[in-house]
């Protein structure tokens, strides 16, 4: 269809793509690159990458293998990305369908609420959810996934009020269709491309998060995320610092592909570029 | 002296479009002190050539052929530079948006002073004396206040008039207008038709008008080109191509153009089948600060529309007719007053109320979900109320023959359809429900000529094999003596006048009746 | 005039927003295991059951969670925001003692991103898919994903310890006294590696939005009016575009103003500076809810004061805003 | 640019075990800033109402205590000129110093004390209250005598060798108004010591300068100290080569920040001068758990954890292999290596755990315990992921819990929801003062670092009991050898690996590490050279 042919025409949607395939291959294939557990015991620690065969991207200060860790962190990162997204995308668009459609009293009380959120740091929001539910990797995910949801309640928000008086709306209307299909038949689907597009930027941002608790020993020691890697890395960061860089780029290069494939959705879903009146 | 010359003129368009050139092999002369009228329907290449003359052309367009002179002095090959002296000061332009065609956020004063500031170098307190000067020639009320305003203060009448000030600021040799009156209210478009031919017969511009309203033509051209996909198939005097058109084309654009003379009066059934009771709807639009004063959208508005009959609601915008067409159809509450359809008042319930009343709107690319298939868009208020499925879809199918489209297309997309077919589709959706009253809101407004027509007279077909009783709201009155029976003048709110639309059109009571008839541009030509 | 109403209003609207997040947070800390006085035990590393015991009556954690709340608030009432256990004095003064880092690290990370935001984003607009658009692009993204802190950690390697160019962290070198300018210039080479490390994402962001705004504004039919009355493309852009390209920017200010506060909290735990972000970050770990409460109410005072210039700001950029009142 | 391994790392760091050659004579010079690195900001500051070493670091220098230690580890005189004791031990008479001044210019005299005693070390001060639990009374005969009277056997050498840590003295003119606990002087402190309070910028940085009229002559040699709040260990130890930081005590830096500055010879990395302050890597069981309640599982991950090569490996040449609760530095209580041991053997643990009935399930796992590392500290981090990774060898799947300083007490002191906990064991030189609590039963619920295991052993408690008040100081080191070997045997929890915290020097720091909790004392001694 129209869309995935304009896509695919765009050039950071294909370097997009490509970046995120690899970090997804590496993801999903984590168990038949690295077959042990990525967290045991593989050698010495902090040796440098090259130094010993074995590890090509040497091994950490708990003498983990940096690569199994690098891929097993990429299925950690993008899950949390993934999870947390979603539940941000749930939040956000019920909020901001219910405020923009129904507007008046429902929108004020709706907008108070996602102001309160947004008017709060959310990083200090995170740290209290954290601090206060703990830190496994559920609850981490989880609390990303509230603390991210106010952008796209107000971006799902703006698309309704303008969507909400269309005319094919209104003749829904007036054939006496119910509030909930015009919600969800007839508003919805034409809000989402924007929201689907912010949805990258959400994840982005999902990451970024995670590996910033992590850096503030706040995340799930019992999972391999890259987050985990780049706050052990922090201590030997002068003697041994790839232990941190490794990781680093890999979350560089994961929200560049996540950005990118978001900036490719942009094109071809923008309306203005894609029907063309 | 020809002023404005262009000589096989060839424009491509990008690969991908639906034809090879934008305009092929165009030749059009402009003289000092003549208006040529270049019209034609959408997508015909009329504002192309416009937009080519200015050096303006979009993106992804080039110039293959031809060549464009100004005074004798040749334009094609010029540089940036070079255009840049001649745009503004030899040749100027006004555009059809008013509301979008003024920088929001400068001053009035500030966007017509640059002109002079520009082009002549002079300083801040000299371009606004004679910016004064100018407002005042397009006769723009309080000249010196328009000055410090900013364009949303302002009404799209005044807002052309600054246009045209702005262009003709520096005695421009060519001035092209491309639909300057398109958007406006059929009475301000008469005052702006007028102040053109004044100033451009005072200052002896040659100008280059583009419309595709034949009206507009009889008022204003001294000659005219008629152009269609590209080609000019026709050019000769106004008189020569109004009165006996030789291509074809132009004699059935004529043909089209809906004249004020009313097909002979029908019998009209007694019952009536729609009736607005003292209808009252206050707007108190509420600002960041203070509540304004509240805008009284309709003071007590009663209108009857007799079963199988039409009832036109004509009036200017901000008359208040859209909002009684929604008062009606149940989008709007009303705050005083009633609507009885069938003897019983509109039932607050949409369900109930989408078996009485239905409705039609305005902008074909905005009335159907882009989403969503037709036949589904046409067969889901039935299947709403209880319709099985299956028999819906065919229902829709049959309604698609009914309104003259394609029963298969019931499964392709909005974007697959031309405007005119999507508003058969809306009609087709309208009448899905079996209502009692159809209220059409303005539905051939934003068509072609050709098209308006041809929807106008399935809206005729339809009413008399179903019987229909519609509510037509429009703000030209030539398309409601085309179809309607009897008419409703609003202004302000209030219905001015009432009656059998050839009696109100012969011989209008109320003065305001008067001066919307006598504004009606080509009036001579196409009129009584 | 108009202002002072301006802002009643929007104080007005933000009270029950203030009020939402203090009780929801409240409310949230209650769930926390261990109170204040384990953080204590914790860090003096022993103390028996009775100073315990002692202690929380101390620090009045005994009485109920709703009688806890009720009283907060009264306080609160009074702008007193109560005693900070960490720092044993009134948490007004803790915070004010921490506040000027953090406002002049957002400060200047603020105006160095709307800056370079707005500067590259016009070149970016200008010159649309061409070689400095791709670049400057390309850049935003990178930008855009590298992590904060990783970036501060490798900023510290290279430039304070391998350079020497700059101090490794802290906000002021102590050891000397300095008064004056010297004072200023040493803050200020102390903030230059943390304004650069909490800058680079927001430029990335407003350097997105610019050339966004740009793009759209410039296919405006008022661009077009402009271009045919023979401006040039530098005036048309300078006079006619940038002012309504710079709206979205100007909103943007504000939605991000409580963001930015999130990620100083990072940036000051890498850089060793003491700021409200640090505070907050202790005030957690530490379970003093006097004083996380106390940095949640400013930081949220400080997000709506910046969301109040935004509007007097956005009221003076666009006349449609102020004549409709 | 590889850095040399491990191996070489131990023999070079052991040398620095061996007691240095005093310095050639140089003469000290006056004047000069010390700039010390504070890791974790504290809330008081006053040494005789909080015992750590975050408040010593600094309290230390503005207050004193009765004694501190010499050169030698042996108790000398600070506030207290002589001392001496009852053979019952109820009754020890301290003649204190005459002439001293508090830095407000009040004269320093035995009323101090008592107030101190009574009122802080017996109602606050962590450890204290136990040490003090029998204290009836503190007789003060005239300004410069203090008696203290016990209503049990208080041993001699117990009490000396507490006071250095717990015997600080605070002004009772400036403390005896209003609660202690309030009172502004707790973090401004004002003592008798080398060095005046004068600012505490909080987040920031803490400012002491020289005390003009110290009892000692001509002393202190350094102008001021200044103590700066850096929480990021490697921003700290950039600020260190920056010469921003000269001093960083109680390894408050990273493990291989530590060795990397120490082979630069601008620096000396060492455990000199912090003898006194030996702490243990602890692994507790608890026993409501009734896997771990049964000893074979106790030993069985005893067995599995290969002390040795995480010592080598992953903590460097400042700790070595621990033999029990009381570390070998206590030269007067160390019951000597030939106690139960557990080594390194994979194969008699899983026959142990065989043996216990756990058989191996899905995925080779027998069954899956939590574990609750204390949340400090990089060397517990360490510990607990090895833990973690060694276990998972044996079939025991570790699920490691992190929890913030507040959740961790609570979860485990209080809730006792854990299975394993990791965390230190400090030895404060007696094991009376702060190490048979974490063996003695009854001490209440929610008491972090004490017995919380749901386990008690009567011969143990009795033993412990007895020794703490035998005054016969042969008998008493006879009886901690049985405790020793008593627990050793029923290991309730273990002490596998012993550490010494190092101190990080600038060479340009003279008299550095010259008692074995120099880091705590007064430092009036000491001075900068250029």
């Amino acid at each position: 269809m129209r869309a995935l042919k304009a896509y695919l025409r765009s050039p950071p949607a294909l370097i997009g793509s490509v970046i995120l395939l690899a970090v997804l291959v590496m993801g999903i294939g984590a168990h038949w690159f690295y077959p042990g557990d990525p967290l045991g015991l593989a050698g010495r620690p902090l040796q440098w990458p090259g130094q010993n065969p074995r590890f090509p991207l040497g091994t950490d200060s708990s003498g983990r293998d940096i690569a199994a860790q690098l891929f097993h962190g990429a299925r950690v990162s993008l899950l949390i990305g993934f999870v947390a997204t979603s539940i941000a995308a749930m939040i956000g668009i019920a909020i901001g369908a219910l405020a923009g459609f129904y507007g008046g009293a429902v929108d004020t009380a709706l907008m108070r609420v996602t102001e309160a959120f947004q008017t709060l740091p959310n990083f200090l929001l995170l740290l209290v959810l954290v601090a206060v539910f703990g830190s496994t990797i559920e609850t981490v995910t989880i609390a990303i996934g509230i603390v991210s949801w106010p952008p796209v309640a107000r971006l799902t928000r703006a698309e309704f009020l303008t969507l909400r008086t269309r005319d094919f709306v209104q003749a829904c209307r007036v054939q006496g269709l119910s509030d909930a299909h015009l919600i969800l038949r007839e508003v919805l689907p034409n809000a989402l491309p924007p929201v689907i597009v912010y949805a990258s930027v959400v994840m982005a941002v999902a990451i970024l998060l995670e590996s910033a608790l992590a850096f503030l020993q706040l995340s799930d020691p019992n999972v391999p995320s890259w987050g985990n890697l780049i706050g052990l890395g922090r201590n030997v960061l002068r003697t041994e610092w790839y232990v941190s860089a490794i990781p680093g780029v890999a979350i560089l290069m994961t929200i560049l592909g996540v950005s990118l494939v978001g900036q490719g959705l942009n094109d071809a879903l923008n309306p203005r570029l894609a029907s063309g009146r | 002296m020809t002023r404005l010359l262009v000589e096989h003129l060839t424009i491509r368009l990008p690969r991908g479009a639906d034809r090879e050139n934008a305009i092929e092999d165009v030749s059009l002369s402009v003289a000092a002190g003549e208006i040529l009228c270049v019209v034609g329907e959408s997508g015909s290449g009329k504002s192309v050539t416009a937009s080519a003359v200015m050096g303006l052309l979009a993106p992804g367009l080039a110039i293959t052929a031809g060549r464009m002179a100004l005074s004798g002095e040749e334009l094609r090959g010029k540089s940036s530079e070079q255009w840049r002296s001649i745009r503004g000061r030899r040749i100027a332009m006004v555009f059809q948006e008013p509301m979008t065609a003024l920088n929001p956020l400068m001053t009035v004063g500030e966007q017509i002073g640059e002109m002079w500031r520009v082009h002549l170098g002079l300083d801040a307190k000299e371009a606004a004396r004679r910016a004064v000067a100018a407002l005042r020639e397009v006769s723009l009320p309080d000249p010196e206040g328009a000055l410090r305003a900013y364009p949303h203060e302002l009404s799209g009448g005044q807002r052309q008039r600054v246009m045209i000030a702005m262009a003709l600021a520096l005695e421009p040799e060519v001035l092209i207008c491309d639909e300057p009156t398109t958007a406006l209210d059929v009475t301000t478009q008469a005052q702006v038709l007028a102040l053109i031919k004044d100033l451009q017969r005072r200052h002896g511009t040659a100008v280059m008008f583009i419309t595709h309203d034949f009206g507009v033509v009889a008022e204003i051209a001294d000659r005219v080109a008629v152009m269609r996909l590209g080609r000019v198939v026709e050019q000769g005097t106004a008189r020569e191509v109004l009165t006996n058109p030789r291509h074809d084309y132009t004699r059935a654009l004529l043909a089209a153009v809906p004249g004020l003379h009313a097909p002979p009066p029908r019998a009209l059934a007694e019952e009536a089948v729609l009736e607005v009771r003292a209808l009252t709807k206050t707007y108190a639009s509420r600002g960041l600060f203070r509540r304004r004063k509240p805008v009284r959208a309709l003071d007590a508005v009663s209108v009857t529309l007799r079963r199988g009959s039409t009832l036109a609601v004509v009036g200017e915008s901000g008359s208040g007719k859209s909002t009684l067409a929604r008062c009606v159809v149940g989008l709007l509450g009303a705050d005083e007053g009633e609507v009885v359809i069938a003897g019983a008042r509109l039932p607050p319930d949409r369900r109930a109320a989408s078996r009485l009343v239905q409705m039609v709107f305005q902008d074909p690319y905005a009335s159907l979900n882009p989403r969503r298939r037709a036949g589904a868009q046409v067969a889901q208020g039935p299947i709403a109320a209880g319709t099985p499925r299956a028999q819906a879809m065919a229902e829709a199918r049959e309604l698609f023959v009914l309104v003259g489209l394609d029963p298969e297309s019931v499964d392709r997309f909005p974007h697959e359809f031309s405007g005119g077919q999507r508003q058969r589709i809306g009609i087709a959706r309208a009448l899905a429900m079996k209502p009692q009253v159809l209220v059409a809101d303005e539905p051939v407004s934003a068509l072609d000529v050709s098209v308006q027509a041809q929807v106008l007279a399935l809206l005729r077909e339809l009413q008399e094999r179903l019987g229909l009783s519609i509510l037509f709201i429009t703000h030209d009155l030539r398309v409601a003596a085309q179809l309607c029976d009897e008419v409703a003048v609003m202004r302000g709110g209030v219905v001015e006048e009432t009656g059998r639309i050839g009696e109100v059109f012969a011989a209008p009571r109320s003065a305001y009746t008067r001066s919307l008839i006598e504004a009606i541009p080509g009036r001579a030509l196409f009129g009584a | 005039m108009r202002v002072l109403r301006l802002a009643g209003r929007r104080l007005a609207a933000s009270l029950p927003t203030l009020l939402l997040i203090l009780m929801g947070m409240f409310l949230l800390l209650q769930f926390a295991p261990g109170d204040t006085v384990d953080a204590l035990m914790a860090q003096i590393g022993g103390g028996d059951a009775a100073f315990a015991e002692e202690m929380r009556r101390f620090y009045g954690l005994d009485a109920g969670i709703a009688a806890q709340l009720w009283n907060y608030l009264l306080r609160l009432a009074t702008l007193d925001l109560g005693f900070s256990a960490i720092y044993g004095k009134p948490v007004a003064t803790v915070i004010l003692e921490r506040l000027p880092p953090t406002i002049l690290l957002m400060a200047s990370a603020l105006s160095f991103a709307f800056f370079f935001g707005l500067v590259l984003g016009v070149i970016a607009a200008r010159r649309v898919n061409r070689w400095p658009d791709t670049l400057i692009s390309t850049l935003g993204l990178i930008f855009y994903a590298t992590p904060s802190f990783w970036f501060g950690l490798m900023a510290i390697v290279v430039f304070s310890v391998y350079l020497q160019w700059l101090p490794a962290g802290g906000f002021s070198d102590i050891t000397q006294s300095y008064t004056g300018i010297a004072a200023v210039l040493d803050i200020a080479r102390h903030l230059v590696l943390p304004t650069l490390t909490l800058g680079l994402i927001f430029l990335a962001i407003y350097l997105r939005i610019m050339r966004a705004s740009m793009l759209e504004v410039l296919s405006l039919d008022f661009v077009r009016t402009a271009r045919a009355k023979g401006l040039s493309e530098t005036r048309v852009v300078a006079r006619h575009v940038l002012r309504n390209a710079m709206l979205p920017m100007v909103t943007l200010i504000g939605l991000q103003a409580g963001t930015m506060l999130g990620g100083s909290v990072v940036v000051e735990s890498v850089f060793a500076l003491p700021g409200l972000g640090r505070l907050a970050y202790e005030s957690v770990v530490q379970r003093d809810l006097n004083t996380l409460l106390g940095i949640v109410f400013v930081s949220a005072l400080l997000v709506i004061a910046i969301n109040f210039v935004v509007d007097i700001l956005y009221a003076r950029l666009d006349p449609r805003i102020s004549s409709e009142s | 640019m590889t850095g040399p391994t491990r191996r070489d790392m131990l023999l070079m760091g052991s040398a620095a075990m061996l007691p240095v050659p005093a310095m050639a004579q140089e003469t000290p010079r006056r004047g000069g800033v010390l700039t010390v690195h504070f890791a974790t900001e504290q809330r008081i500051l006053n040494p005789s109402l909080q015992a750590s070493t975050g408040v010593y670091i600094v309290g230390g220098k503005i207050q004193e205590a009765l004694l501190d230690l010499d050169a030698q580890g042996n108790p000398v005189g600070t506030l207290a000129e002589s001392w001496e004791s009852a053979p019952d031990g109820l009754t020890h008479t301290f003649r204190l110093r005459r002439g001293v001044t508090w830095h407000d210019g009040r004269p320093f005299t035995s009323a101090d004390v008592q107030f101190t005693a009574m009122e802080m070390w017996k109602k606050i001060l962590n450890y204290g209250t136990t040490l003090q639990q029998f204290l009836e009374a503190v007789d003060t005969p005239d300004a410069h005598t203090a008696v203290f009277r016990y209503s049990r056997p208080m041993p001699q050498g117990l009490l000396l060798r507490a006071l250095p840590d717990l015997g600080y003295i605070s002004p009772k003119h400036v403390f005896e108004s209003g609660d202690i606990r309030q009172n502004p002087a707790n973090t401004a402190p004002i003592g008798t010591g080398p060095f005046r309070f004068v600012q505490y910028e909080r987040g920031q940085f803490i400012i002491a300068e020289r005390n003009p009229n110290y009892w000692r002559e001509n002393m202190p040699y350094l102008d001021r100290i200044v103590w700066r709040v850096v929480g990021d260990r490697a921003a700290a130890a950039a600020q260190m080569e920056a010469g921003q930081i000269l001093f960083a005590p109680y390894s408050s830096l990273s493990i291989a920040d530590m060795q990397r500055l120490g082979r630069d010879p601008r620096f000396e990395a060492t455990t000199r001068g912090n003898e006194g302050n030996v702490r243990t890597n602890t692994l507790e069981f608890n026993f409501r758990n009734p896997v771990l309640a049964d000893i074979r599982v106790r030993r069985a991950i005893a067995h599995s954890l290969n002390v040795p090569f995480f010592i080598e490996n992953f903590l460097g040449p400042f700790a070595k292999p621990g033999t029990g609760p009381i570390p070998s530095v206590s030269t007067d209580y160390y019951p000597g290596p030939d106690m139960p041991q557990y080594r390194f053997d994979t194969a008699l643990a899983n026959r142990l755990l065989d043996e216990a009935g756990h058989r191996r399930g899905a995925g080779g796992v027998r069954f899956t315990l939590r574990l609750h590392p204390a949340p400090w500290g990089e060397d517990i981090a360490l510990w607990s992921t090895f833990i973690q990774q060694s276990l998972g060898q044996v079939g025991i799947r570790i699920e490691i819990v992190r929890l913030d300083a507040a959740g961790y007490l609570r979860t485990v002191y209080r809730e006792h929801a854990f299975d394993l906990a990791t965390g230190w064991h400090q030895y404060r030189s007696d094991p009376a003062v702060s190490t048979t609590v974490w063996y003695r039963s009854g001490s209440p619920v929610g008491a972090p670092w004490t017995n919380q295991w749901g386990w008690k052993d009567e011969r143990i408690d009795a033993i412990i009991d007895a020794a703490a008040t035998e005054v016969d100081p042969v008998k008493r080191r006879a009886l901690y050898a049985d405790f020793v070997r008593a627990v050793q045997t029923e290991l309730p929890l273990w002490m596998p690996i012993e550490q010494i915290f190092v101190s990080v020097f600038n060479r340009r720091i003279r008299n550095a590490g010259n008692n074995p909790r120099w880091a705590s004392s007064t430092w009036h001694d000491t001075w900068l050279a250029p």
